[in-house]
């Protein structure tokens, strides 16, 4: 393979894998503080999606327009299935959380299907400019942008989550509920805004999403939202540079196995590479290993 | 467009069927003055676009027949029953619809599905019309060689298809090299794939790459990467239109500059990619919109009735199904026989098979079925010009 | 809540129960090889039994040990496709009696994945461990998937899947499996060594300072669970007549997992339960077709919210405690203030 | 300051606290005592909104804060001192402090973290530790540390002795006294009855979820019931 | 996995428990911990910690808090695993086995916070600590053979028995999580003592008890040795408790000893006051 062939290979995955980084931070977060694996994130970013189809097809808005309502929806999306469907669930078993977070999941999807049908509906481009030749190799504006935005969104968000007052009540929270709220943090504000943070992530996403694939359809969130999911896992769940090197990570990885000519075994290879991780790791690659004082 | 808000009233025009209705108590059979037709599909899921195709589709005709009087003074009833595009409900629905008393099945919709409602339907020897379950295997066992005498298709197979696209690519697009891109968990693509290849070989076009992708990916580039940076005279995509569309696309992204190929699943892919990328791309169907006065009178009833978002190829095969199916019937019907009874079942076999060749159909003029019980019927290639997908030749 | 109300002495008890259990085995035989109901009806009662199996086996990872397994549809996969491959090999006439044996070898070949998965579990916990098994699951999916191309030989056929598998599921063999799958998993969890996986459930450093083995145990419990759904797999098989890898990717676990946490995690009565209910449910919603997957998922977040424990909590009925209290009543009007008594009944259980 | 007045308090279908009434006053130590279980962490947590009561009122500086959600009550000067300690284990210890004065702002919360560290100079030894590797006792002392970065008003400590060095029971105890004399109203519920009764000005005695006894401390030091149930004499 | 020299003790009803043979401690050790150290990072939370117990002794481990008594605790059960030094558990040496096998062995203990199967009965609590005194396999229980029947009938019996120490055999069927507090830490002894111990670790067994409840377990913690015959550390920072029973004390500080002896030495012993006691006894 020659090299300009194994550079655009690269930018194809670190492309790939900025969409997958970006919406596993939103996982990360959500899962640092309620513990929750979120399975309606996927789906928060078909929601953007269609929201940016139906603002620039059915109401010829302007893109810049489209990007903002499809954030905003992500966002609005995001906090109220949290009021409704998780709050209740606070001091529930997890794993009644994690089945209500299933089912508000097929409920996007089915509800999209029903609404906007089964097939997919295309959406036309949001962001253009120049493209670039880096080493003989044409990058698409697309990528540059993608890759640059989400590098900058982890970075924001460390800083938010490390140094903000908010970010402390975050970590505060995800810890003990009751002995935050004896600090003066108020919970719901501190999980509402988590998850108005990660959803908006998540709109980010599905906007990058639809300029690298100019689709929507109602269970595009599925794969996606377990790739995502898995590159938090590879990370280090929690972990904002963990999610961002877990999707880096799978996105090179599925690249490289597509260049290879393995592309049939991609996905079997992907979930290998997460087992090896864990099982040689089990916190994923950032995550702290927190050894239970006895 | 409006198109979501088509798709919304499409789905809750009241179609007089049995949708509604629980069993009956006492598991009656068809009653005195209609006929019960079956229809099985995915009307839901990721592939429900087909199903609803379908349904609609041969909806159609049943209701134009109906409104002409039905078959022999019967009308025709539609028991239609979603499967979610999955075996099991498949085999759960079709039992349900037999519970229900049809006499005759339109459908499978997908070919896994298909195949599982065979195992069912042929014990019974219940006549079924599949417009678009396209393996070889549906109408055939390979392994115990025999075939299964009460399925019939009105679409293409997967050999066929692929096997015409190999020798279009050689004998008309004089290619030399040839690379493929299917997804590897859908058989429909698998199966194309396959003829392709052993077609190539037999034709001496080399084939320098074959990828594959799994459902639901949606990035393409690095096996396009690959494929284009060996510079192959096609591209063959034998895939579904809206993975074509973003295939299409990004391969023209990546630099390829070959002309892509593909199957019957690609019409309508000019709704999923730019009029640029598009142009000059080429694939087999069994059905050219647009191209007859009949089909453009099935086009405009069908986008009057459904809109226009699931008049797909599949619409027009299930259409032709609906009128194949009903032929049949009629001949058992007026031979006088009792519904429900086995010479009822055979007389309708036997009429599929020996009576559909001069019926006037839209996608085919009428269907002869060859040993195998598959239709012989013509390829028309067509071509996406100016972001329009247009006839070009019968091959 | 007492201990020791246990009044039919015990032996008894698993008799009654036997005869009750063959007494429906029968009549339900009967009824439905006379054609009184059908095949639609038979289908969906045989499904159902497949469901129970599976939702019964999952309960033992989820429920009892306390993990959360997301990739149970892989086992049963590997169950069924062992069956299949089994049976389509073997000569039309003896399929019958070749099939527990195919059930067999699917159970075995999935409890040794489960074993195998089992292992580099032991080392994480919690969620990182569902990602491991749903990872495993579509690991499995993706090489029957492919498997074929590779190594030159047609064994799962691909993406076009296994057909014309026998189809040798019938009520009675589906509800034999039902009843030993329920037998073998309640008089294990009512034993020293279903009591050790319960103690990993609830605390694994205490279970491991009373000398429990947790290594072991958690493997047992992997693989008591992936046998019986590699079991429900081989019948699923000879169900449905044709298999093919996407029918059981991360749906499908997920499908299993809500009938488990949905009856009530721990709680056996509540997995058969709400395998019945949920594997009924969607025929019943047949009539709304394009709105039974939004009612299915309404249910499910709604039944989370208002009964988060699942519809059981870890609550387990059971017949003999029906006949007691029943016993009881009659009794309690005769006998007052005994509960020395009782408590030497209740040693000597 | 604090007045609570017929309290009810319901675990699902257990009544844990039947009718409590007692109140504070500005400047003192009061403490309440009882056996396992009587229900007096139920109450400080009932004070300071964690649950909440069936009727009844928790009058806080002449505010009714019975329905007050727990972040806000925090604001008006009222801090807590959980039972088992509850500091927040993944972070250090330097953090849970800043944690301790999140309804603060400005510059004066390092000053106060500085107080803290004089207090309790094993804390600085650690203030980069994780608190979840800390000691029994450390966990404690971070606890109380935590609860005086707020500068509350009414310091409610849930036994603050629990599972401390006898050289540190003392130690908590002088700060607590020190604390008061300072002008914070301590409500102290302790186990160790008799340190608990030496430094309060009364206390209420709680069995099974009502208050059966309330007394000036020295009288109940000298009560023979309460000798007998709780002093260990 | 080397197989544990201790015989499993024959699961017969234990004598009544009331009998308290009057009698001598027996002070041939069955435990003797050498150089043992452990470093966490940079911290060193234990080191050169040496003591032996003698086989039906009571011992007390005190110190400030942080002084690393738990994790002295921790390291004789295998929580973790020493960085230094040896422990030979009636003379054999535990290096490299695990908590399970230390466990069997004859280690038991109960946890500063305690650790009990919440959702399950207190029977069942301690029908686990009782796990490997039955001997049924796997097959015999799925099948109900008779070795089942009678292992958890004796093993029943003996849980009951084992509950009545503390007078708690009318709750075996309430769920251990719903106890309260003080019974939950008798409940963690008794699962403890289910595991046939030859050396009972309890860590702060009187914590969050009043001083009629701690009186009470010290005379618990007597009659159990005298029943059993067996040996018992204990850390406790109630004094009372400690100089009350204890045969023998160590006083840890930095995860070093600086006192060892009875209680009277230790009392008066100037660094003990200094770095644990306080002033307090001298004013007493
Ligand atoms: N979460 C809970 N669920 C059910 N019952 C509870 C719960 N918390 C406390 N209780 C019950 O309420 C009663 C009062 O408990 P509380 O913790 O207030 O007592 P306490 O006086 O603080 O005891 P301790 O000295 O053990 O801390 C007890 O009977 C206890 O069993
Ligand atoms: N896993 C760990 N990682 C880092 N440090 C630890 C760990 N476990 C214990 N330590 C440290 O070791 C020291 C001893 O802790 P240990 O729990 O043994 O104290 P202790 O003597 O039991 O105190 P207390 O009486 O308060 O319970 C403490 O300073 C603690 O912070
Ligand atoms: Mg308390
Ligand atoms: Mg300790």
């Amino acid at each position: 393979m020659n090299m300009s062939l194994i550079i655009s290979q690269l930018i194809n995955g670190l492309q790939s894998g900025s969409v997958y980084a970006l919406i596993a931070l939103g996982y990360s977060m959500v899962y640092g503080i309620i513990m929750l694996l979120n399975f309606a994130h996927g789906d928060i970013i078909m929601v953007g999606a269609y929201v940016a189809w139906l603002a620039m097809v059915n109401f010829a808005l302007n893109p810049i327009l489209a990007i903002i309502l499809a954030i905003a929806a992500c966002v609005l999306l995001g906090v109220v299935i949290e009021k409704v469907a998780y709050t209740p669930l606070r001091s529930s078993p997890r794993i009644s959380l994690l089945i209500t977070a299933i089912g508000v999941s097929f409920l996007l999807q089915n509800l999209a299907q029903l609404v906007f049908g089964a097939g997919s509906q295309r959406v036309p481009a949001m962001i253009s400019g120049p493209s670039l030749t880096i080493a003989g190799q044409y990058v698409s504006f697309t990528a540059m942008i993608t890759i640059v935005i989400s590098v900058v969104s982890m970075l924001l968000l460390t800083l938010l989550v490390q140094k903000s007052k908010m970010g402390k009540a975050m970590r505060a929270v995800s810890e003990d509920m009751g002995a935050a709220q004896l600090m003066g943090i108020s919970v719901n504000r501190t999980i509402s805004f988590t998850f108005a943070v990660g959803s908006a992530l998540a709109g980010i996403g599905s906007v990058l999403y639809c300029c690298a694939y100019p689709q929507a359809s109602p269970t595009m969130g599925s794969m996606l939202g377990i790739k995502a999911f898995i590159a938090a896992v590879l990370g280090g769940i929690g972990s904002i540079p963990g999610a961002m090197i877990g999707g880096f990570c799978i996105g090179l990885a599925e690249a490289i196995i597509s260049a290879v000519g393995l592309s049939v075994w991609k996905d079997g290879v992907v979930f290998a590479i997460l087992i090896i991780v864990l099982v040689f790791k089990p916190t994923g690659i950032l995550g702290k290993t927190m050894t239970e004082k006895v | 467009g409006n198109s979501a808000k088509d798709t919304e009233d499409e789905n809750n025009v009241p179609n007089n069927e049995a949708v509604g209705d629980l069993p009956d108590e006492g598991n009656e059979t068809v009653s005195g003055d209609t006929i019960k037709i079956g229809m099985i599909g995915c009307h839901t899921g990721d592939y429900a676009q087909y199903g609803l195709g379908v349904k609609n589709g041969a909806t159609l005709y049943i209701d134009e027949l109906n409104a002409n009087g039905g078959i022999n003074g019967k009308q025709v009833e539609i028991v239609a029953y979603d499967n979610k595009g999955n075996n099991q409900e498949a085999i759960t629905a079709f039992n349900r619809a037999v519970d229900e008393g049809i006499t005759a099945l339109i459908g499978d919709v997908l070919t896994g599905n298909t195949i599982a409602v065979v195992g069912e339907a042929y014990p019974l020897n219940l006549p079924m019309i599949t417009p678009s379950a396209t393996a070889a295997t549906v109408t055939y066992d390979d392994e115990t060689d025999t075939v299964y005498g009460n399925v019939f298709r009105t679409c293409f197979i997967d050999p066929f298809q692929g096997e015409k696209m190999a020798e279009y690519a050689s004998e008309v697009l004089s290619a030399k090299t040839a690379a493929i891109l299917f997804e590897t968990g859908n058989d429909y693509s698998v199966g194309l794939k396959d003829a392709f290849v052993a077609k190539c070989a037999e034709l001496d076009v080399e084939i320098v790459s074959q990828e594959g992708y799994a459902t639901g990916d949606k990035d393409f580039k690095s096996q396009l990467t690959t494929i284009s940076s060996k510079n192959p005279d096609v591209l063959f995509c034998p895939n579904y239109y809206e993975d074509d569309g973003l295939i299409i696309t990004q391969a023209r992204e990546v630099g390829f500059k070959g002309i892509v190929l593909g199957g019957d699943g690609m019409s309508g892919v000019t709704g999923y990619a730019s009029s640029e990328v598009l142009e000059g791309t080429l694939y087999v169907s069994g059905y050219a919109p647009g191209s007859t006065d009949a089909v453009k009178a099935f086009e405009a009833a069908y986008t009057e009735k459904y809109g226009a978002e699931t008049l797909n190829m599949f619409a027009a095969t299930a259409y032709d199904a609906a009128i194949v199916m009903c032929n049949a019937l009629a001949v058992a019907e007026e031979a006088g026989l009792e519904a429900g009874t086995d010479e009822y079942k055979q007389a309708v076999i036997d009429a599929i098979r020996d009576n559909s060749a001069e019926l006037e159909c839209i996608t085919s003029s009428g269907y002869a079925f060859d040993e195998y019980n598959n239709p012989v019927k013509d390829a028309v290639i067509m071509k996406v010009e100016d972001g329009e997908e247009v006839f070009v030749e019968i091959f | 809540m007492s201990i020791n109300k246990k009044i039919i002495p015990m032996p008894l008890r698993y008799i009654i129960n036997a005869v009750l259990f063959g007494a429906f085995l029968y009549i339900m035989n009967h009824i439905i090889s006379s054609g009184i109901i059908s095949k639609y009806y038979s289908g969906v009662i045989s499904l159902i039994g497949i469901y129970i199996i599976l939702a019964v086996s999952l309960n033992v990872a989820t429920g009892y040990l306390g993990q959360l397994p997301l990739g149970h549809a892989g086992f049963m996969v590997i169950g069924a496709y062992t069956s299949a491959i089994i049976m389509k090999s073997v000569a039309a006439g003896s399929t019958g009696v070749a099939f527990p044996f195919a059930l067999l070898a699917g159970g075995i070949l999935a409890g040794v994945f489960g074993l195998i998965i089992g292992i580099p579990a032991l080392r994480l916990r919690g969620d990182y461990l569902a990602i491991l098994t749903l990872g495993f699951g579509e690991i499995i999916r993706v090489i029957l998937l492919n498997i074929d191309n590779v190594l030159g030989f047609t064994l799962t056929n691909g993406a076009a899947g296994l057909q014309k598998i026998p189809k040798t599921t019938t009520f009675l063999i589906t509800f034999i499996c039902v009843g030993i799958t329920i037998f073998a998993i309640h008089t294990l969890m009512k034993s020293r060594h279903g009591r050790a996986i319960l103690s990993i459930r609830e605390n694994e450093i205490a279970a491991e300072a009373c000398g429990i083995n947790t290594t072991y145990y958690k493997t047992l419990g992997f693989v008591v669970s992936a046998f019986f759904a590699g079991i429900a797999g081989g019948l699923f098989a000879g169900y449905i007549g044709i298999l093919s890898p996407s029918d059981f990717g991360f749906m499908k676990s997920i499908e299993i997992l809500v009938m488990v946490v949905l009856g009530g995690m721990g709680s056996m009565i509540g997995s058969v339960l709400s395998a019945t209910v949920l594997t009924a449910l969607p025929e019943l919603l047949r009539s709304f077709e394009r709105y039974r997957m939004v009612v299915y998922s309404l249910i499910l977040v709604i039944v989370m919210i208002f009964k988060p424990s699942g519809l059981f909590g870890t609550y387990d009925f059971s017949l003999n405690s029906l006949l007691d209290k029943l016993i009881l009543l009659f009794k309690g009007k005769r006998k007052n203030g005994q509960k020395n008594n009782e408590i030497k009944e209740g040693a000597e259980k | 300051m604090l007045k609570v007045n017929d309290i009810n308090v319901y675990y699902g279908s257990i009544h844990a606290i039947k009718g409590v009434s007692f109140e504070v006053q500005k400047g003192e130590i009061v403490t309440l005592i009882g056996a396992n279980g009587a229900g007096k962490s139920s109450i400080l947590n009932t004070i300071s909104g964690l649950l909440r009561s069936k009727g009844g009122c928790i009058k806080f500086r002449d505010k009714n804060i019975s329905s007050i959600l727990p972040h806000k009550i925090v604001g008006m000067g009222l801090a807590q001192v959980p039972e088992g300690r509850r500091v927040f284990l993944k972070m250090s210890v330097q953090e849970n402090l800043e944690m301790g004065a999140y309804t603060r702002r400005g510059s004066e919360i390092n000053e106060s973290i500085e107080d803290v560290y004089e207090r309790f100079p094993r804390l600085k030894e650690r203030r980069r530790q994780v608190a979840g590797t800390l000691s029994g006792g450390e966990q404690q002392m971070l606890a109380m540390g935590r609860a005086l970065m707020s500068k509350p008003e009414l310091l409610m400590l849930d036994e603050p002795s629990m599972g401390l060095a006898p050289i540190l029971v003392e130690q908590i105890f002088d700060i607590i006294k020190e604390l008061n004399s300072a002008g914070t109203t301590i409500l102290l519920v302790e186990q160790n009855a008799q340190m608990a009764l030496s430094i309060a000005d009364r206390g209420y005695v709680l069995e099974t979820g009502k208050i059966v006894t309330s007394a000036d401390a020295r009288e109940l030091l000298n009560n023979d019931a309460v000798k007998k149930a709780y002093l260990g004499g | 996995m080397s197989k544990p020299k201790r015989e499993p003790v024959k699961l017969v009803p234990v004598p009544s428990v009331n009998i308290i043979p009057e009698r001598d401690v027996d002070k041939t050790p069955i435990l003797e911990v050498s150089h043992l150290g452990i470093d966490f990072g940079g911290l060193t939370a234990v080191d050169d910690f040496n003591m032996a117990i003698g086989r039906t002794e009571i011992a007390g481990l005190i110190g400030p808090n942080g002084a690393g008594k738990t994790t002295v605790f921790n390291l004789l059960t295998k929580v973790y695993h020493p960085t230094r030094g040896t422990i030979m558990l009636d003379g054999r040496d535990t290096g490299g086995m695990n908590t399970i096998q230390v466990n069997k062995m004859g280690i038991a203990r109960t946890f500063q916070n305690i650790r009990l199967f919440k959702d399950l009965t207190v029977l069942d609590n301690v029908l686990i600590g009782l796990h490997n005194e039955m001997d049924y396999h796997l097959g015999g229980a799925i099948l109900r053979f008779p070795a089942y029947w009678k292992a958890e009938r004796i093993a029943k019996q003996r849980a009951l028995e084992l509950l009545s120490i503390f007078d708690m055999q009318d709750m075996a069927g309430n769920l251990a999580g719903s106890l309260p507090y003080g019974a939950q830490r008798r409940l963690e002894i008794v699962r403890a003592l289910g595991t046939n111990p030859a050396l009972l670790l309890l860590d702060e067994p009187a914590a969050g008890m009043n001083p009629s409840e701690t009186s009470e377990l010290m005379e618990n913690i007597q009659k159990i040795r005298d029943t059993f015959q067996i040996a018992i550390m204990l850390i406790e920072h109630d004094m009372n408790l400690v100089m009350g029973i204890c045969e023998g004390i160590c006083v840890l500080n930095y995860g070093k000893v600086i006192a060892k002896g009875t209680a009277e030495e230790i009392q008066d012993n100037p660094k003990v006051i200094e770095a644990y006691l306080g002033k307090k006894k001298e004013e007493n």
